[in-house]
Parts: C-alpha cells; structure tokens; sequence
C-alpha cells in the first residue's frame, strides 16, 4: 500500500466512525426530545399545524370577496350534486 | 477591409480548438439529458448553458482579468505582468507556448497578493474579468451558494417521518460508506497506477457518493476546486440516474420476502418536536463537528424558519425566491469549471466511472444496514428503505416504494424511506465536515 | 486514532468556552421568545440563531480570515502576520495569550490596507473568512442592508393618516426626546463611574430609544459597531415589549378625561398628495440635512414606488422577495455580533437598562407634546397618540389605539395613531442624520 | 460635570432643536403642498386609487379564462340566491 | 451654537450649487414623465430618484471615499492622498480649486492600484463609498446588471412570430443603420467643429439607435461610462416617444396601399423549434462574433428557461424577482451617473439631439428594407412592420399594428411586427458586440 | 474628412456588413433548423405546449381541492347554460 492508500483508509475509518457516531448520538437525542416534550408539554393536535401553514399565504391571489363568492357556489353546488 | 479581417480574427470560427468542440457538444448532450431526459434540470439547465458560455473561444467568460491578458499576451502586457507574478520575462523575448504556460502557472500558484495585483494591472490594460468567473467568485468562491441552497432545501424538508422514526439516521449513516469507499477507489486507481490522485482529490471525488449537489459543489470547491466541474455533473446525473443505478442492487441483496415487509404506520409528530429538533441538530454539530457548521447550520436555520410558523414570510423566500435565484448563478458558476483544458482530462473519466461505485456502494450499505438493524429490533423494517439513506431526495425514496410495490402491492413504502433519505443528507453533510477537518 | 484524536480535540466540547456556553443559551432564550412569545420574530429568529452559529468553538463563523488564523496561531501564520500588523512576534517565542492579544488589538486598529494584507496573508495559509463576517461585511458593513430594509418599509408605509394631518409630525419629533435623553443616561452612568462610554458608544445606545430596527443597525454600525449585537437586540426587544411599556407611562400622565378625547375623522387623502409627499420630504433633505439622505432618501423611494401607481412590479419586490432576502442575511449579520467576548460585558446590561428608559422617555416625551398641542390648537387632540410618536410601527399606534379604547369604547384611536407612528420614524431619521453629522 | 456630560448635553440641546425644526418646515411644506394640490389639480376620487394598486398582482395564477368562467358562475349563483 | 454652525454649514441649503439645483429639477421632470406621463417608468423612475439622490450637496452619494475626501479637502487628509496618487501637494499649501483638480484627475486617471489606495487612505481617515457609487461599481461596474435584465428579457420572449417567418430578422438587421448613422452624425458634429467626441463617445452614443435599455447601458459602461446617464435617459425617453417619432416617417415612405397589404398566417411554431431556437443564435454567437456573447449569451439563456419547460422555477424567478431587483438597483445606478457636473454639459445636448436621429434613421431603415424585401419574396411583406426592426419591444410593433390599422381595419399587423421586434434586439446586441471589438 | 470621420464610416461598413452576415446566417440556420426538427421529428401540437406552460405554475395559491371544485361547478353552469 502506497501513502495514498494509508490515507484513504485512515480517512474511512475515521470518517464513518464520526458519521455512526454522531448520528447515534442524535438518535438518542431526538428520542430524548421527543419524550420530553410529549411529556412536559400540553398535548397539541399534530397535523393542523402543518396545514395552517400551508394555507395563509403571503401572496394569495385571489382577492378574499371572490374566495367567499366561489366557496359558497361551491358549497351550493355540492348541496345539488348530492340531491 | 483592416476591420473586417479583425471581426474574422477575431471569430469563434478562426479560433475555436477542437477540446472547445467537444466540450460545447458535450454540454450539448447534457442540455439534451435535462430537457428531454429530466435529468434533474434545475441545475443542469444552467450548468449545461454555463458550459457552453465557458467554452466560446476567445470570450474568456470564465477567465480572470490576468488570464484573458496572459491569453491575449501582447507584450507590454506580459512584461508588466512578469513583474507583478515574478515571471522571467523581457518585451521583445519571443511569446511561446512555454512562456504563457509559466504565466499561467504562476498565477495559479501566486499568492493572494500577486494574483490581486496582477488582476488590477490586468485591468489597467483593459481587461476585464469574465462574467462566469465573477459569478465563480461570488457564488462559489465565498461559498455562499451551496450554503444558501442548503438553507433553502432545509425550508422544504419535513422531518416528520424521521422524527416519527429516529433509529432510520442510522440508515442515513451507513450510506455515507458510499462516500469513503470511493476515497478508497480512488486511492485504488492511483496505487494500480491508472490515474494520479492526491487525498485531497480523492475526498472531493468521494463526496460524489453523499449524492447531494449542494454538499459536493462545497466540498469540491473546499478541497478540489479544479475537479468542481466534473465531480458536479457527476453528482447530478448520477441522482438523476437512481432510478436504473439502485434497483439491481437493492433485489440482488435482498430476498422478496424481505422486500414485502410492511412497516407499522407512523405515528403523528407534533409542531414542537419539529421546531426543537433543527436546534437539537444544531447543538449536536457546536458540540462534536463545528466543521460541520456552515453546511448543517444553514440546512437547520431553513427548516427552523419553515417549522416555527412565525416567519412564513421568510420561509417562503428561501424556498422560492432565494433558492431559484440562487441555482440560476451555482449552475452558471459550475458551468464556467467545464472549460475543455480542465475537463477534458483523464480524471474526469475516473470521476464518472467512481462516481457510479459510489451510489452503488452507498446503495448496498444502506440495505445492509437495515437488514442488520432488521436483526436487533422488534419493529421489523424493510431493508428496501436502507437505500434511501444515500439522500438524492426525493428520487431514492420513490425508488424504495416503487421496488417495494413491486414485491406487495399493498406496502407503500414512500414515507418511511423518507426518513433515512433526509437523515442521508444530514449524513453527507456530517461526513463533509470531517473531511474538511481532517484534510483541510 | 491519530485522526479521531484531531476530530476530539477539534470538537465543541473539548474547546468551548464558559462565555460560548452561556451565549448560546441566551441566543435559545431569545428563540423561545420570538417563536413562543412572537417577540419580533422576522429579525429575532435570524439574530437568535445567528448568535448560536457565532459562537460555536472552534467554527470560527463570525471572523474574518485574518483572526481566524490569529486564534488557531501556527507560529509560522503568526510570523506572517507579525510583519503585516507590525507586531513584534519571531518563530519560537512563546505564544501567550498576551501576544495573541497584541494580534488582535494591531488587528483591529490596523489601517485598512494592513488589515487586507493579513487578510490576503491568512488566506495563503488556507483560512478563510467565516461564513456570517463575509454577510457582515456586504450586508452592514457596507450599510446597504439596513438602507433596503428602510426601502422595503417606505414601499409598506401609508402616508395618509399623517397627510390628512400633518401637525402629527410634531409628536414624531416630541419622541426623538427618547434618543437624547438616553445618551445624556448613557454620560450620567459614565460620569457616576458606573459605566464607561465614549459619546459614540452613548450616541449609538441612544438610538434604541428610536425604536426602529433598522435606523438603530444603521446608526451604530457607523458610530459604534462593536456595540451592534446588544442595540439591536435591545431595540427588537423592547419593540416587542410596547404594549407592557407605554400603557402605564400613557396613563400616568393623562386624566381618564383626557384619554376619552374623541378626534374628528380624517380628510380624505388624494394620491396626488401621497405621490408628492415623500418628494417633498426628500428635498427637506436636500437642503436641511444631507447625512439623513440614505436612510431617508431609500425610504422616500420606497413611497413613491407604491405610491406611484406606475412601478407595481418594483414596488411589490420591494415589499416582499428583496425585503426578505435582505432581513435573513441582516438577522444573520447582527446575530454575528452576539460573540461571546463583545457581549458579556457591562456594557450590555448597561445598554438593556437604558434601552428601556429610551423607551419610556420617548413614550411620555410624545404624550406630553400632544398635551401641550392641545393647548393650541382647535382641533382636539388625543394625548394617547402622542406615545405612537416613538414609531415601533404599527405596534405603538395599536397600543394608543388599545388604551383609548378602555376610556371610551366608542373612540378608534388607530388611523389617528398612526399619523405620529410614522412621523416617528421620519423623526428618528433624522435624529440620526444629526447624530451622524455632529459626531462622525 | 465631565467632558462626556458636555457633549450629550450638547448633542442633545442640537440634536432635539434640529429635530423640531426639521419637522416642522416639513409640517409647513406638506400642508403648503397639500393646499397646492387640491386647489390647482382637478378633484380625483381618492379611495380608488388605493383599491386599484391592490387588484391587478402581477402574478395572478388563475387564467384569464377560468377566472371569468367563476365569475359567471358565481354571478348566476347570486342571482339565483337571490331568489 | 456650536454645533448648530456645524448642522448650519453642512446643509444643502448652504452647499448647493446652481448645477445641482437645475438637475435637481431636471430629474424631477423625468419623474413626471415616468409618472404622470407614462414614459417608461420601471426605469425613469429609479433612475431620476437616483439623479436627485446623486445631486445632494454633500452627501457625496454618487462619490468614491477617495472622492469624498477630496471633496471635504482637510490638509492632512489631502497630504495622505498626495502620496497615494502622486500629486504635488504639501500640508500648507493653500488648497485651491486648482489643487483640488489636480487630486480628482489625479484620482480619475489613476492605476487601478492607485485608486484602490486611495480609496483605502480615505477609509482610514472615516470617508467612505456613497451609496449610489456602491450600487454603481457592483451592478453597471461589474456589468451584470445589464445582463441580468437581459437574461429577464430573454425568459419574457416569445421568438414564435419570429421563427414563423424568419426572414424578418433581416428587418431587424436593417433597423441597426440607426446605430452607426447616428455614430456618423456624432463624427459630423465633431467634424463641423459643433461639439467634441472620440470614437469611443461616438458609438457609445450611437447606440441609442439600438432601442433598447440593457444594451445601451452595458456598451456606454465599456465605451465611455462618463456618458452613461445622458445615453441611458436618452435611450428610455425615446423608446416612450416611439408613438410620436415613428409614425410620421412610417407614413412619409409608404403609400397608402403599401400600408394596407395584408400578411399572410403566421405557421404554428411546435415548442421544438423554440428549444433549439435559443441554441442556434448562440452557436452562432460562438463561431462569428464571441464579443457579444455576454449579452446573447445571456439573452439566450433566459429564453431557453423559458422554452425547455422544465425549470419553470427559474424561469418565473427570472422574469419576476430578479429582474425587479436588478431593475430597482440599475435605474439607481445610472442615476448615479446624472450628477450635475458630468451632466449638464454640451455633450449631453448633442446626445439628446443624436437620439432623436438615431430613432428616425432606424426607423427609416426598417421601413425601407421592408419595401426591398418585397421585391424579392413572393408573400407580401406589410413595410410598415420593418419599423419594429429597431426593438422598443413592443412599442414598436403596437406602432406598426396601430398604423396599419389606420390604413385598412381588418388589418392586424401586431404578430408580424413581433418577428422584427425580437429581431431588432438580437440586431442591436450583434451590433454591440462589433463595436466593442473594433473599439475596445 | 477628418480621422473620427473616417474612423465613423469605417465602423458603419464594417458594422452595417457583419450585422448582416450575422442574421443572414442566423435566418438560414433557422430555417433548416426547423425543416430537421419537422422532418425528423414526430409531430406534435403546436399550441399546447404554450399553455401548458403558463398553467403548472410553481406556487398556485389556489389548493387543488378547491380547484377541482370550482371547475365542477363551472361545468356544471356551462352545462345549464347551454340548455
Ligand atoms: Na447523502
Ligand atoms: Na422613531
Ligand atoms: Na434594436
């Protein structure tokens, strides 16, 4: 083996040491923190908080007054198709 | 008639070389994979087109000041830049290739100082840095660019799945074998005297197989910047080449039992487990890896800004706005490092054929792992989402879905895969950290 | 081994300091108040978290290449440096922290061209500029960030509260009161040896009491940038805290009767008026106070772009896409200031205690102005809009609007409020044009 | 009092006197403007203005063509509310 | 009192110079055309902002630190500049304008590594870059302001009329006789004793005849930057009168039923064609004119985002906000350049009046080739489409439409007027980078 | 004649000459360009492509539940509408 080999294979050792190591201490802590929080914490409904997110855009483009009219004919309209 | 005979000179046609000829086609080609292949083209559009740009014979879009004068390399211009890089040159010596090639050596090996004063002379005859070389500097250079990208990708990554299952990093650890087997290939081909290779070389080639583009332009621009060019283009069609790179692999090491494994459902994940963790994350790199910081620091701050829901206003722009602004310049600036004298090289070709060892091996690792795991836990886990763990998200989790179908129509894999394939971009980005430490 | 010893004694947690441990604490505190407590999150978010990133050991993030280098002090780097500092430093001397400190001090009170050739000479040596002191330097130290956000602001600004009544503009000014009463505080604390200050550092701490972001980040990175971290936090911070501060100082100083003054309802304001308003505002400029021309000047522009009618699309960028870009690089960029060696210092606590009485002073300064106008003028006003004078838009003139409110529930203080609320920041303008002028 | 004392005192004496006399030049100018205005220009309705900046986004995402498909829609809808 | 003198002597009202007054009132003239009148406002409105920023006495907006410096003129200051950019100038000596003259040509014609001493001495001494000047060097210094709205340009262009009759694109090439007749009449001026030009001043100006913005500001920064805001505001103000400057030359060289001839159906274009569309022009680009290939490159990029249909992203963003930004900075920037002693200058008549020329000659031009053209093809080609031929996009070919229109109703000339339009642009860019070769 | 002179008729031919060229050259290119691609090519609709593209913008603001539902309705008036 030349130095370059040396190198490579002290570097992967190294290298995947550090990776397993690290991501198996942000294993344990994640679980840490998750258990924590669902512990010291009120419970909170998981999933809305993704979609109030998602929703209340900064740049919605359609202006609220034609939001309302289109919810409401489609509202009516399901209120038909269901008849 | 003087005029004319300048214009045609002066034109591509008069002076094109043949590596120009194959390079701009060769960008051609990677237009042609983006736009009709789909190979991820947010970023080959602009790298293809950069490419070309950095090609036209006598623009010199991706030369410096100094380099556009030492090409031009009227005499008076030379001898002032003899003085500036320490150059043994008089006006009136004949101008050979040899002479321009000590020119351009030692402006590569100048120091900071020799290489700003031989730009502003440079300058002071008229020449102009190139417009891909600035956009090189700015975006690359002060490597900015992959790091805004990183913060951008992180404002539109959803740790849920992984939160919901955090023994999946594990998967996303093993992958990054994919990173440091490559190193070894390299090393491999230097020893067996195929093609030369330093450490630092090798690293940056070996960064291929975190298959992340943003991690591999930093890494490369950190400790290989001659071999950007290459070793992104590779990255990026490779992640565009999963879907055929990983199946083979992911059957030949598993049993179609293994592959029909349904998963447990995942169990909802609260807001605050989402907002605490990029900071968990964060503490975790301050406390054992602040090599890692740039890159996971940027990648936490995005998804602490997506997840807090106090600054939508700034999520949205780092995720739309920013990032696309952003790619239009990275692709440019890794276009303008596909010049034909710096690509057009043996190690480019070396580059390729590692770059694909490097998704395999990665690939492999992934699924040994999670068979391995499969051995110490009661919640089994389909060792198809192993793969998952080099990141190219999302394509590698699609694929962990699509050959999961395959085997049980019933077992949609896709969330599940989608926590060892962000836990693979963390682990790249880990992994970079350390090479930058150790090597740099 | 000899590698994984490099990346322990590289580590966080080998090398953090005391200071670094209780910074990042700080910066965590100060999330949990933007994200819990919506404390001004569009600028704490960015700041809190940069502060972590800066004081992450070892990383380095918030230094220039230069100190980089000086901290990891190789004797060879150091004796580079030593002949471009004109330090007297040999290879082989011993490197306490008192020659250490030597480099930093010739380092900081370097001419501008030493400081680039130990910059340039440190990049040799493969340091490089830290991620956050490279935004620093485009984004604050270059003032253009502070200016964009100005321009974004004016672009958000309505000036038709305070068109349809301009004598408002006099409680903007009544509440610049805040400004120099707390440098006087600033002096008194010196003087009292409590603290020491320069009138710089006492100018630049006054500015808090002008109660808008983006002037205090412009005014102290011109007269006193090493105080930049703690007066803008400071600013945000009690920005946030308006509606605990004013309401008690507004009711001391009114009778219920007072506070139940019900103002007559605003003219109708053309767009005639609001397009030529901030061209009116800037040839005030022009002929009264040049050095209040970029801050003012950016913000005129703003204006007229929304108000114009004619340049939606830039006016739109304005307000969104550019504004946001710019806050997450100057939350960053402040956030880098949050080093552990520049703000655990007396000082800090110094500038949060006189951070809350410019606060309190602007805020019974204003309401006293309105008490006073009132004697004068036909038209009744409200002595509760004279607190919005201090600007923290809009959250000074809800606050008007929230006491008035409990007097008399049938009186809407808001639209009034909001005359002074801008005036106010016009006011702090030009309060920091004049400090900027007198002092630097 | 100490050489600081002086100078805040000092910058406060000019510093809160320029303030003043900066805003109120400007109070004059604006009501001088406004006077101007409104007397030499003819009378402009003065909410439009407002309103028109806010509807014509640059990006609107809804097709030309939809769009007037929904407003007929929601017409005929109110019309038949109506009812 | 003291420090009121201070306020008192630093004020506009006592600094200002009659030059900067009358440009004070020039720019707010050009924003009323911008506003009132509807005169290109994405541009004039910045840049006559800009110019009154530019003409604050004082603040030294538009000036270099070095500038500033120069301007304030303290001896010590002066005697540290002296050196840098080798005047003769001692501390005593009376420093008359003279001196000062000496130290700004001394400054103007400086090495660029003179200037950048300067610059840093001055930083030293506490001066610093003008806001304007900052904008100035990074977007038009750098030139990537121009080409980045020429990228914006691009990704807005629909190249279908074009590519459905392509012959048209030999209207656009006719319509650059704009451009060099106008350089002739700059000569002529000169020639006839009238006013003074280089070559250099001379194409700079002619290329205000290439109707088009980005591109008159990218040539005047090569050729003659000192012009750069006459030309620019030039350029855009004949560009809104193209309504009021064509139509009667349209008239003068047509007969009525030249003017009624009805085109044929442009042929569907498939998107193909508009994918390689952008390909071709700049594979040409690279064998005949590489000098143009920063602003075709640029142009055809934009367009290829367009049309690949794959990166809808970047091409939103390009179109949106980038191009905004770089808008908002740009008009600034040459604003920067409408500084009264620079600007109000013979010179900058000659240009307004050359302006106007280059508009009608270009016209003419088009018209005419359009008339020879049809001499040669079998499907009628309506003359008044050749006006296009100077881009004005899509002023122009509105005109065209609109005059058509005139002479027979059921003719709709605005889809073939496009094909010259885009052509004019690419004409105009080809044009730019002939001069720049032959000049540069 | 003096040197601008000349030098300004000289710029004109050599200018007026190669922007010429240029085109001349670009409107061949182009017209084989297209003759290849529809020869060789399949053939394909010309104009949905456009309108394809200016539909799948990046951030509809419009959620694609409610898009389905108005179009239903817009449907479901053409087709009352019509009767
Ligand atoms: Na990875
Ligand atoms: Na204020
Ligand atoms: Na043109």
């Amino acid at each position: 083996m030349n130095e370059l080999m040396t190198q490579a294979v002290d570097l992967m050792i190294a290298g995947m040491g550090f990776v397993f190591a690290f991501l198996i201490v942000l294993v344990l802590a994640t679980m840490i923190m998750s258990k924590l929080l669902n512990r010291f914490t009120a419970p909170e409904p998981a999933t809305p908080a993704r979609a109030s997110r998602a929703k209340p855009k900064a740049q919605s483009s359609v202006d609220p007054d034609t939001a309302e009219a289109i919810k409401q004919a489609v509202a009516q309209f399901r209120l038909r198709h269901k008849k | 008639m003087d005029k004319l005979m300048t214009l045609w000179t002066g034109s591509g046609l008069f002076n094109i070389e043949i590596g120009q000829a194959i390079m701009i086609v060769v960008c051609l080609g990677l237009l042609y994979l983006a736009i009709r292949k789909g190979f991820e083209p947010l970023l080959l559009v602009p790298i293809g087109f950069g490419g070309i740009l950095a090609n036209i014979p006598e623009a010199g879009l991706a030369l410096s000041a100094a380099e556009n004068a030492i090409h031009v390399a009227k005499p008076e211009v030379l001898a002032a830049l003899a003085g500036a890089l320490d150059v043994a040159y008089q006006v009136g010596q004949a101008i050979t290739p040899d002479v321009l090639g000590a020119f351009k050596s030692a402006y590569h090996t100048g120091s900071s100082a020799e290489v700003a004063m031989a730009n502003n002379l440079a300058s002071d005859f008229g020449y102009g840095n190139g417009m891909l070389h600035n956009f090189y500097l700015v975006i690359i250079g002060s490597t900015v660019g992959p790091l805004l990208i990183f913060m951008g990708v992180g404002a539109m990554t959803d740790f849920g799945p992984l939160l919901a299952n955090p023994k999946t990093l594990l998967l996303g650890a093993a992958a990054q074998f994919g990173i440091f087997g490559t190193v070894l290939g390299a090393a491999l081909l230097d020893w067996m005297g195929i093609l030369d290779f330093t450490i630092l070389e090798a690293a940056a080639i070996g960064i291929i197989g975190g298959a992340d583009g943003p991690t591999s332009i930093y890494v490369s621009s950190v400790l290989a910047p001659h071999l950007l060019g290459a070793i992104a283009v590779s990255a990026y069609a490779y992640m565009a080449l999963v879907p055929l790179i990983q199946p083979p692999i992911m059957k030949a090491l598993t049993t179609k039992k293994e592959r029909a494994i349904k998963m447990s459902q995942l169990r909802p994940v609260s807001k605050r487990e989402k907002i605490v963790f990029p900071l968990v994350v964060l503490i975790a790199v301050v406390l054992f890896l602040p090599d890692a910081a740039p890159l996971l620091g940027m990648f936490c701050f995005g998804n602490l800004m997506r997840e807090c829901g106090v600054v939508e206003r700034l999520s949205d722009t780092a995720q739309n706005a920013l990032i696309n602004i952003v790619t239009i310049f990275l692709g440019l600036s890794v276009g303008s490092k596909l010049m034909a004298e710096k690509f057009l090289d043996g190690q480019t070709l070396g580059i390729l054929a590692l770059g694909i060892v490097a998704f395999g091996v990665g690939t492999a690792a992934g699924v040994l792992m999670a068979k391995l795991m499969n051995k110490f836990t009661k919640d089994p886990i389909n060792p198809l989402i192993g793969s998952a763990g080099v990141s190219a998200v999302p394509m590698a989790a699609r694929v962990s879905n699509k050959v999961g179908l395959e085997a049980n129509p019933q077992n949609f894999l896709l969330m599940h895969a989608m926590g060892p394939n962000v836990a693979g971009v963390i682990g790249s980005a880990v992994a970079a950290g350390v090479m930058i430490k150790l090597l740099s």
